[in-house]
């Protein structure tokens, strides 16, 4: 009888976080919903939160923690803007979708 | 006994609080509490504050941060660049200089606010409070010494230019630029901040003092780790700074946010940004990793100066032009950075200051001639400018021929410094280079005397167009930019020898 | 050696003159600027007073000239971009005296020819600006200076052609802007690159001067002839040289007629003053490298440019081309490296100035009578206006090159001092001459011979206020062109100077390449012994020449 | 000898007279004041001759520098005069016969509106041509050559509102140029040999050119001459150059301008010697253009065509002399020719002035009755040309022909082209005496003659490069014959205002006009006397000028002098009979001997004309297109490319946020590729 034990190094944190972020990156480049590319967006975010920690877990350094705090202040930030913005438009233009909104181009 | 003792000097050596020296960020206090204030005041206040108010607040809060500057910029000059608050900010020239060009950026926006809102019947303090937390952010931004930092600073300017952009609610188009920036910027600055994660993997630190003599120690090459954050950090800071292929959102939020707004943003918005680009590659990542970052920023800069120029001959909305141009200008500025020498960051401080005149200037002219509804935009709504308005027309005829590079105005030397320190910094590919860029230059040229043409070789389109009110403020607003353009024209000296002086040494330099 | 060009009269003036000539016509225009538009009156008589003083003070430059000195004389130097050690140097030589006095005349001469339609005070104000321009392209000593004064030009011209203009002329005014931008693009990296490299090569520090520059001659060849390019690219345009050639005649044809006079007497001179001072003086060596390219260039402008003038249905247009003709000349005798070329050349300049001015003048006249320049619509006009006609006739002989007119010696001399620095060259540009004298006869008759009917039988001839604008013009054909011994003289020192520098430096730079000989035909004995005889003759001619330059370097060595 | 200067100065003086009052004066004072001027400038040509040949022999060249001309590092050249016998001798006759045409223009001109401005032209032209023969060096003999060739081109199209005089001045100017290429290539290439343009220094170190540089010299400036001299192949202008009044005929295109040629390359002497094979190709140029020209002249009906065309083919004459080094022979049928062709000019201008300006001999017939002084000076003319001893036509083309037959090698056929010429001369001059003033009937009393239009005229067509499409010389000609009558008319008596009528009555020209017509024929009559062959006492030119020529060569001995003069004058007798058969007594019908080849003069001009018309024009449009089209258009094109490249990309700016957002995925995307790439996997 032998049990598989599974050692998990910072990388694979890093390979998620690697993989939230393109899947958020992704995301909003894929989908027509506002808010849905907003969240997006957050994920990003997160990804990169999940790397930094990963990171100072690595260096052994309490910096790379300190930093998740500011990023997700700044994220709370942008979600209050953000929603606000979204909301004012979609007062405007029921239920329009992210490609609607293209009065300006060329 | 002797742990104890340990234990004791192990704790008193985890609480070492860094000693705040607020005076070092004065002109950012300034500002800051100065928004900060008007807001409390706005929202304690029973009666509404007269509307010139908050203009004159604005104004003179910029002024003080401006004067804040000056003390500063002695002790610098004096007793050499440091750092304050612990490693998070630099004090030196480039900052203090970039500080005080965001709130001449201010000092426009407020004067040209002023008269747009009484024109569009708009509420007024909020403009003003925003402008000055977005500045605030700027120079945070500008300042930084430590990555965190620049993306704190970074955030607070652009979350204001967010809300700034869309705060025009009945302009459809404010808004749908308010959502674009929005996203795209929250989209980029998701880059810089994963781009700062992996230079603090591979550097083991945030502080760029300490990312600089971590590398210039020890020799790492190729590290992925790095090479990727130097790409992703571009990425972000390029968004800002509207290099291609990163300007998308440029073209459209520059026509669609508020003309004021856009004034604002187009100057200090891009200073901020090159500044921290300055910093993070020519300060922190220059002497060691130049060759690794110079091929990307080479390759940005073409396309930036191609598109910027290329994009614009084809447009009819005047803000639309100068929003290519400003890209244009952008890539012109990029060469200074390429440089990657003091007279390079010179350069590119020259044509940043020179910028903001003859950028918030144009934006100025668009302001007031877009008049109730700020909707007239179009080449046509300047057409024989120069019969109805003579004075106008000529101040924007002469900040055109400035961006296009006319000598005696501030806009040819500006391009003639960034080519020089380019020549001059000799890296493969200059001469090449300073060549495209004048043929941009040739390219966007055309775009420039199309305005001009219209304004002056044309008649007026629609005569039942409201006529163009130039308020007193918006006066003052473009007197200043065209005194600006030219009196640097003319007599570059000061400027020239603040900018050489600010960039002799740069903090991150002092390990 | 450059020294003799590069040292300067000792002693400069205590007025700076130079600096009176430059911002006199600047001052006039801001005066224009602060009368308010209601009293329109004072437009053209404040105009014509800074005009005529300025053109005063450059004539008094020729009197107070020392005529013996190649040295750059009534020398301003101040400091203006310190960090860039861009300096205020203005200085006048024998090379740029004559174009500054030829500045100084045409300008009155404009204004007071022509009232415009339209918005007075913008008019006058543009003019002034264009003459203070003028003036310091042919006297800044200092790279930066020049160019901003070359560019600084473009705006008053475009803004002459696009509101005072005919026709097309918002596109020729943007052609015209944007053709010279283009040239402009490539000299400001070569100029930078040359200042730069100056610096590297030296040590000393960053400096735009350039009498430095070219008394140092620091630069290694390749980087110069590289810089060259750019330099001659720029220069092309503004003359200008075939290929580059093509917003000439539509700027000259929209543009109002004081402009095309401006624009041919003197603007187009900026870009073969330009070869003088950039090319053969900055970067001898590179100069004597791209010659025959050059060469090749003139005769195709001499050559082609009178083809297409032939054929030119508009008469302003067929003048047009007729300058790129003229300037092929100059071209051809200042890349001919010969003391007699490029004296020729500058004759020409000059001389083209006036003449292809006064047709400008006569056409606009012809213009306002009949309202129409297309030449199939004109003819038989000397019955109804023999002044106009003979007035016509005569500086169209001195455009043709009729000896004892001004036009001759320069034609000439060009053509000689190409004979003698670029045989085949010179063979094949006197063509030339039959060709201007084909397409502006045939012009003429078109014009004026033949019978007369509707408008061209009834025409109002020349009034004698027209005549008048004519008088020193003329005046000025016959001395010229008889005289012009004087004139001659007085640009011999700084030519023989220049002649000497270019040969001595491409000597240095390259003893080993064949195409030396380009540079030092200048003493008669290699052209004679091409023919198998060198003689007492043609060796008495060398030595002459040779110790006529030699005496230029020795006596420059003083100043190095 | 210091009032050299004065001989040209005088023109010059009337001329800016005449420029600045010219208008006012009303006739004949203009016309006096030029006639003054020129006469005073030949009694100061007098004086200063006598003073030189009081001079010893050696001391006969005297350089007057007024002032320094052109002062270039090595190329210094002073506007000066060069006095000798050579120069003063061209002055003398310039002078003289100029001051005797200037006379008889006040009777010509009498009544044209723009009577002033043609003496102000005549005294340019004679200052010019004085400066021409009197330069102390090339540059001013150029600005001379150039001189002459302008007030040729305004006084051919003196009457300029017909559009084929216009085209006639254009061409002389335009053919002239062509040859004065040659005359500056020559002054270039002469400096750089010689290093200095003055003669004097040529004549002294004329042994610096010697080889290829001689022969290409001599070549550059024949070619010169070939222009102003109407030598083949550059002799098309002169025909059409009739357009003009005919005194200027007379004076430039017969007398003086024409010879100037002649001069050059007698002055040029001392560099012909070394030419080598160039004196070959002069004297045969010089034969085949007199022959043609003489055959041509067989065909014309137009009188002054006829007077045309022999005036080149005695040129011809004189560059065979030159050919053969006979200066002496060049010079002095260059002289009595200006005598003889004067007179016959002005006495062809007395009859065009009788028959109403009519110029076509068919026209003509039985003249002698109405206006027999001009009958009597012009057949002096007549006998002179045709070279019939005593007259000096004899004694200056015995004296070439005899030069022609020494030249060894080919002496003989020289010869024998040029006595065939002079047969040819003698015939079509004869033709034209019984043509006028002989032949019994007069012939414009016949109206179907006269309704007759267009007779047959040579097709000078015109050289011009770009309008050889437009009327050929026989409209022209014609064209400006009856034009130039009616223009003319206008201001003449109105009787005369229909031109030729079958009732027309010629009368005798006034005084100022037969005056010089006496003169000219005595001087026809006794020219000979400046150079008699008999023994060497009696060539005084020769004796005269031989200092300033150099290498001439020495005439046959006597006996063979005698027998070629008696064979000449043979050939001179049957020319004459045999055109009395023809046109006398009709034994011969005419039209078998004037063939169109002929009247065409050999089809040269037409051909020119095709060419030039055709093809030229076409390249030079096809230049002018390639203008416009390709070079601007590649101009255009780059600009249209930018703006359609602007155009294509814009729709990249979809206004769509996700493709921004994809933007900046893909340069991020690119950046990491570049990233990779480096790390170098």
């Amino acid at each position: 009888m032998f049990a598989l034990e599974l050692v998990l190094t910072e990388s694979w944190y890093l390979v998620l976080a690697a993989m939230l972020f393109s899947i958020g990156a992704a995301g909003l480049m894929i989908r027509r919903n506002l808010l849905v590319m907003f969240m997006c967006v957050e994920l990003m975010l997160n990804a990169v939160n999940l790397s930094f920690v990963a990171f100072a877990r690595g260096l052994d350094d309490v910096g790379g923690q300190a930093v998740v705090f500011f990023v997700l202040v700044v994220a709370a930030a942008e979600v209050v803007v953000g929603l606000g913005i979204i909301v004012a438009i979609m007062r405007r233009r029921q239920g329009s979708t992210a490609d609607d909104i293209s009065l300006m181009r060329g | 006994m002797v742990a104890l003792t340990t234990l004791l000097a192990a704790s008193d050596a985890a609480i070492d609080t860094p000693d705040i020296d607020w005076s070092a960020i004065a002109p950012n206090l300034v500002l800051m509490l100065g928004g900060i204030l008007l807001l409390t005041v706005v929202s304690l206040l029973k009666t509404r504050l007269p509307r010139w108010f908050c203009a004159t607040w604005t104004v003179l809060v910029s002024l003080g941060a401006m004067a804040a500057v000056v003390p500063l910029w002695r002790r610098v000059q004096d007793s050499g660049p440091e750092t304050a608050m612990g490693g998070a900010v630099g004090l030196d020239g480039y900052s203090l200089v970039i500080a005080a060009n965001v709130c001449l950026a201010v000092i426009f926006g407020a004067l040209l606010l002023k008269g747009y809102l009484e024109r569009e019947q708009l509420e007024g303090p909020e403009w003003y409070v925003l402008l000055m937390l977005s500045a605030s952010g700027a120079v945070t931004m500008a300042s930084a010494d430590d990555l965190i930092v620049l993306f704190v600073g970074l955030e607070i300017m652009s979350v204001a230019a967010y809300v700034l952009t869309a705060m025009h609610s009945r302009r459809i188009s404010s808004q749908e630029a308010g959502m674009k920036y929005f996203l795209l910027g929250a989209f980029a600055s998701a880059f810089l901040l994963y781009g700062i994660a992996l230079t603090y993997g591979a550097t083991g630190s945030t502080s760029l003092a300490k990312i600089q003599t971590y590398l210039s120690g020890t020799v790492i090459s190729h590290s992925g780790l790095l090479l990727g954050g130097i790409a992703f950090m571009l990425v972000g800071l390029g968004f800002k700074i509207a290099a291609v292929p990163f300007h998308f959102w440029t073209p459209d939020v520059y026509q669609g946010s508020p003309s004021p707004i856009t004034a604002y943003m187009s100057t200090a918005i891009k200073a901020a940004a090159f500044a921290a680009i300055v910093r993070v590659f020519v300060v922190a990542l220059g002497p060691t990793q130049v060759n690794e970052w110079r091929p990307m920023v080479y390759g940005l800069a073409v396309l930036t100066l191609l598109v910027g120029s290329l994009f614009a001959i084809s447009q009819t909305n005047v803000k639309r032009m100068l929003a290519y141009s400003s890209i244009n200008h952008a890539g012109f500025v990029l060469i200074g950075v390429l440089a990657n020498t003091p007279e390079g960051n010179s350069a590119t401080l020259f044509y940043l200051v020179a910028y903001t005149f003859m950028a918030a200037g144009s934006f100025a002219v668009t302001t007031v001639v877009g008049r109730t509804g700020d909707g007239r935009h179009s080449l046509d709504d300047y057409r024989g400018l120069s019969k109805v308005r003579p004075g106008l027309a000529l101040v924007f005829a002469v900040l055109l021929l400035s961006q296009a590079g006319v000598p005696l105005t501030v806009g040819f030397l500006s391009k003639f410094y960034v080519i020089q320190a380019a020549l001059d910094s000799d890296f493969a590919g200059a001469g090449v280079l300073c060549v495209i860029a004048m043929l941009t230059a040739v390219i966007s040229a055309f775009m420039y005397l199309k305005i001009v043409a219209s304004m002056y070789f044309g008649d007026p389109v629609d005569a039942d167009a409201p006529a163009i009110r130039i308020p007193a403020s918006a006066g003052i607003a473009l007197a200043l930019a065209v005194a600006g353009v030219v009196v640097l024209g003319v007599l570059p000296g000061p400027l020239s020898d603040v900018v050489g002086d600010a960039t002799a040494q740069l903090v991150a330099v002092i390990p | 050696m450059g020294a003799v060009l590069g040292s300067e009269a000792a002693g400069s003036r205590a007025v700076p003159l130079l600096a009176v000539l430059i911002l006199l016509p600047f001052a006039g225009a801001a005066l224009i600027g602060l009368v308010p538009r209601s009293r329109s009156e004072f437009f053209r008589p404040i105009a014509i007073l800074t005009s005529v003083a300025t053109g005063a003070l450059s004539v008094y430059l020729l009197t107070q000239f020392d005529r013996d000195s190649a040295a750059y004389q009534f020398t301003i130097d101040h400091a203006w971009i310190s960090d860039l050690g861009v300096r205020l140097h203005f200085g006048v030589d024998g090379i740029s005296l004559f174009l500054l006095v030829l500045s100084g005349i045409m300008f009155p001469i404009a204004i007071l020819a022509v009232k415009p339609h339209g918005d007075q005070k913008a008019y006058y104000a543009w003019m002034l600006v264009l003459m203070a321009g003028s003036m310091g392209v042919f006297t800044a000593l200092d790279m930066l200076v020049f160019f901003v004064f070359f560019e600084i030009v473009l705006v008053p011209m475009y803004f002459l052609i696009g509101i005072w203009g005919y026709g097309e002329r918002v596109y020729a005014a943007t052609k015209f802007f944007l053709f010279t931008m283009f040239g402009s693009a490539f000299m400001l990296v070569g100029m930078i690159a040359l200042a730069v490299l100056h610096q590297r090569e030296t040590g000393s520090p960053l400096t735009f001067d350039i009498v430095t520059l070219a008394t140092d001659q620091a630069v290694s060849t390749t980087a110069a002839r590289w810089i060259f390019v750019a330099f001659a690219i720029a220069f092309a345009v503004k003359v200008p040289v075939f290929p580059l050639h093509t917003w000439l005649p539509d700027a000259h044809t929209q543009a109002p007629t004081a402009g095309s006079v401006i624009l041919a007497a003197i603007l187009l001179k900026f870009g073969t003053y330009g070869y003088l001072r950039f090319g053969l003086y900055l970067l001898p060596d590179a100069a004597a490298w791209a010659a025959p390219v050059m060469l090749t260039l003139g005769v195709i402008g001499i050559t082609y440019g009178a083809i297409c003038a032939a054929m030119q249905k508009d008469l302003k247009r067929l003048v047009a081309y007729s300058s790129i003709a003229h300037l092929g000349f100059i071209v051809l005798g200042t890349f001919s490296l010969t003391v007699q070329g490029i004296t020729g050349g500058l004759l020409v300049m000059v001389n083209h100035g006036i003449a292809t001015g006064a047709l400008f003048l006569l056409v606009g006249i012809i213009y306002d009578r009949r309202h129409t320049r297309i030449i199939a619509e004109l003819g038989g006009m000397q019955k109804a206006a023999p002044l106009l006609a003979g007035v016509f006739t005569f500086v169209m002989m001195a455009s043709v090159g009729l000896p004892g007119l001004n036009g001759f010696p320069g034609e000439f001399l060009s053509l000689l001092g190409a004979f003698k620095g670029g045989r085949w060259w010179g063979v094949v540009a006197v063509t030339g001459v039959i060709l201007a004298a084909l397409y502006l006869l045939w012009a003429y008759q078109r014009v004026f011979h033949g019978p007369a009917s509707g408008g061209n039988a009834t025409m109002r001839d020349m009034d004698l206020k027209e005549f008048a604008v004519f008088v020193p013009l003329i005046g000025l054909i016959v001395f010229l062109g008889l005289f012009p011994g004087p004139m001659i003289e007085t640009m011999e020192p700084s030519v023989k100077a220049l002649v000497a520098h270019v040969q001595e430096s491409s000597d240095n730079a390259r003893a080993d390449q064949p195409d030396i000989e380009k540079a030092d035909v200048d003493n008669a004995e290699a052209s004679a012994s091409e023919h198998g005889s060198g003689t007492e003759g043609s060796a008495g001619s060398g030595a002459s020449e040779g110790s006529s330059s030699g005496s230029g370097a020795t006596s420059g060595e003083g100043h190095g | 000898m210091e009032l050299v200067w004065l001989i040209p100065a005088l023109p010059v003086a009337g001329f800016l007279l005449l420029l600045a009052v010219g208008r006012k004066l009303d006739e004949p004072f203009a016309g006096v004041i030029g006639t003054l001027a020129v006469a005073g400038s030949f009694l100061v040509s007098c004086v200063v001759a006598l003073d030189l040949m009081s001079q010893p022999e050696e001391k006969r060249q005297f350089v007057q520098t007024l002032w320094v001309w052109m002062p270039v590092g090595s190329f210094h050249v002073d506007f000066g005069f060069l006095l000798d016998p050579l120069s003063i001798t061209m002055c003398l006759f310039i002078t003289g016969i100029g001051a005797l045409i200037h006379l008889y223009s006040i009777g010509y001109m009498k009544g044209d509106p723009a009577f002033g401005k043609f003496f102000m032209y005549l005294n340019l032209f004679v200052a010019s041509m004085l400066l021409l023969v009197l330069g102390q060096n090339l540059l001013v003999t150029f600005l001379g050559w150039e001189g002459v060739g302008a007030c040729s081109y305004w006084l051919i199209s003196f009457w300029f509102d017909d559009k084929a005089n216009a085209t006639a001045g254009k061409k002389a100017f335009v053919t002239n140029r062509i040859g004065d290429c040659g005359f500056m290539l020559g002054t270039f290439l002469v400096w750089v040999t010689v290093g200095s343009i003055d003669y004097v220094e040529i004549g002294r170190s004329a042994g610096a050119v010697v080889g290829a540089t001689a022969t290409a010299v001599a070549l550059l400036f024949f070619l010169a001459a070939t222009g102003k001299s109407a030598q083949l192949p550059l002799f098309v202008w002169l025909p059409d150059a009739m357009a003009g009044p005919t005194p200027v005929s007379a004076l430039i295109h017969a007398a003086t301008m024409v010879t100037s040629g002649v001069f050059l390359l007698s002055r040029l002497s001392p560099i012909m010697e070394h030419a080598g094979w160039a004196n070959d190709v002069i004297a045969w140029v010089g034969a085949a253009t007199a022959l043609l020209a003489a055959g041509a002249a067989v065909a014309q009906n137009d009188i002054k065509k006829v007077l045309a065309y022999s005036t080149v083919s005695q040129l011809g004459f004189m560059f065979i002399a030159i050919g053969s080094y006979n200066y002496t022979g060049a010079i002095f049928h260059m002289i009595t020719h200006a005598f003889f062709k004067a007179l016959l000019f002005l006495g062809a201008g007395s009859v065009i002035l009788a028959m109403a300006h009519e110029q076509d001999m068919r026209r003509y017939g039985n003249l002698r009755k109405y206006i027999p002084v001009t009958f009597v000076t012009v057949g002096i003319g007549w006998l002179a040309i045709s070279g019939i001893p005593p007259f000096a036509g004899f004694w200056s083309k015995d004296e070439i022909l005899a030069g022609a037959w020494a030249v060894d090698g080919y002496g003989p056929a020289l010869w024998a082209v040029g006595f065939v010429t002079a047969i040819l001369t003698a015939f079509y001059m004869t033709r034209l005496m019984i043509m006028t003033f002989f032949g019994g009937v007069e012939n414009w009393r016949n109206p179907e003659l006269l309704a007759d239009a267009e007779p047959e005229v040579p097709l000078g067509a015109d050289a011009d490069a770009v309008e050889g499409a437009d009327g050929t010389g026989a409209e022209a000609t014609l064209a400006h014959a009856a034009t130039a009558t009616d223009t003319h008319d206008d201001h003449h008596a109105h009787d005369e205002h229909h031109g030729l009528t079958p009732d027309h009555t010629p009368v005798e020209s006034p005084t100022t006009m037969l005056v010089p017509l006496i003169v000219l024929a005595g001087l026809a009559l006794i020219g000979g006397l400046l150079n008699l062959p008999f023994s060497h006492r009696l060539h005084f030119l020769k004796e005269w000028i031989h200092p300033v020529i150099v290498g001439e060569h020495e005439l046959p001995e006597a006996a063979v002098l005698w027998v070629l003069a008696i064979v000449a004058i043979t050939g001179a007798v049957v020319g004459i009979f045999f055109a009395y058969r023809v046109y006398q007594q009709r034994k011969v019908d005419p039209a078998k001997l004037e063939k169109p080849v002929l009247a065409h003069a050999w089809y040269i001009d037409d051909t020119y004309a095709a060419v030039v018309g055709g093809p030229g024009e076409a390249a030079f449009q096809g230049a002018a297109d390639f203008d416009a089209g390709i070079v601007d258009g590649a101009v255009l094109g780059v600009a249209h490319g930018t703006d359609a490249a602007a155009k294509v990309l814009k729709p990249v700016q979809s206004g769509i946020v996700r493709t921004y957002a994809a933007g900046v995925a893909i340069g991020t995307v690119a950046l990491a590729v570049f990233v990779i790439m480096r790390m170098g996997f």
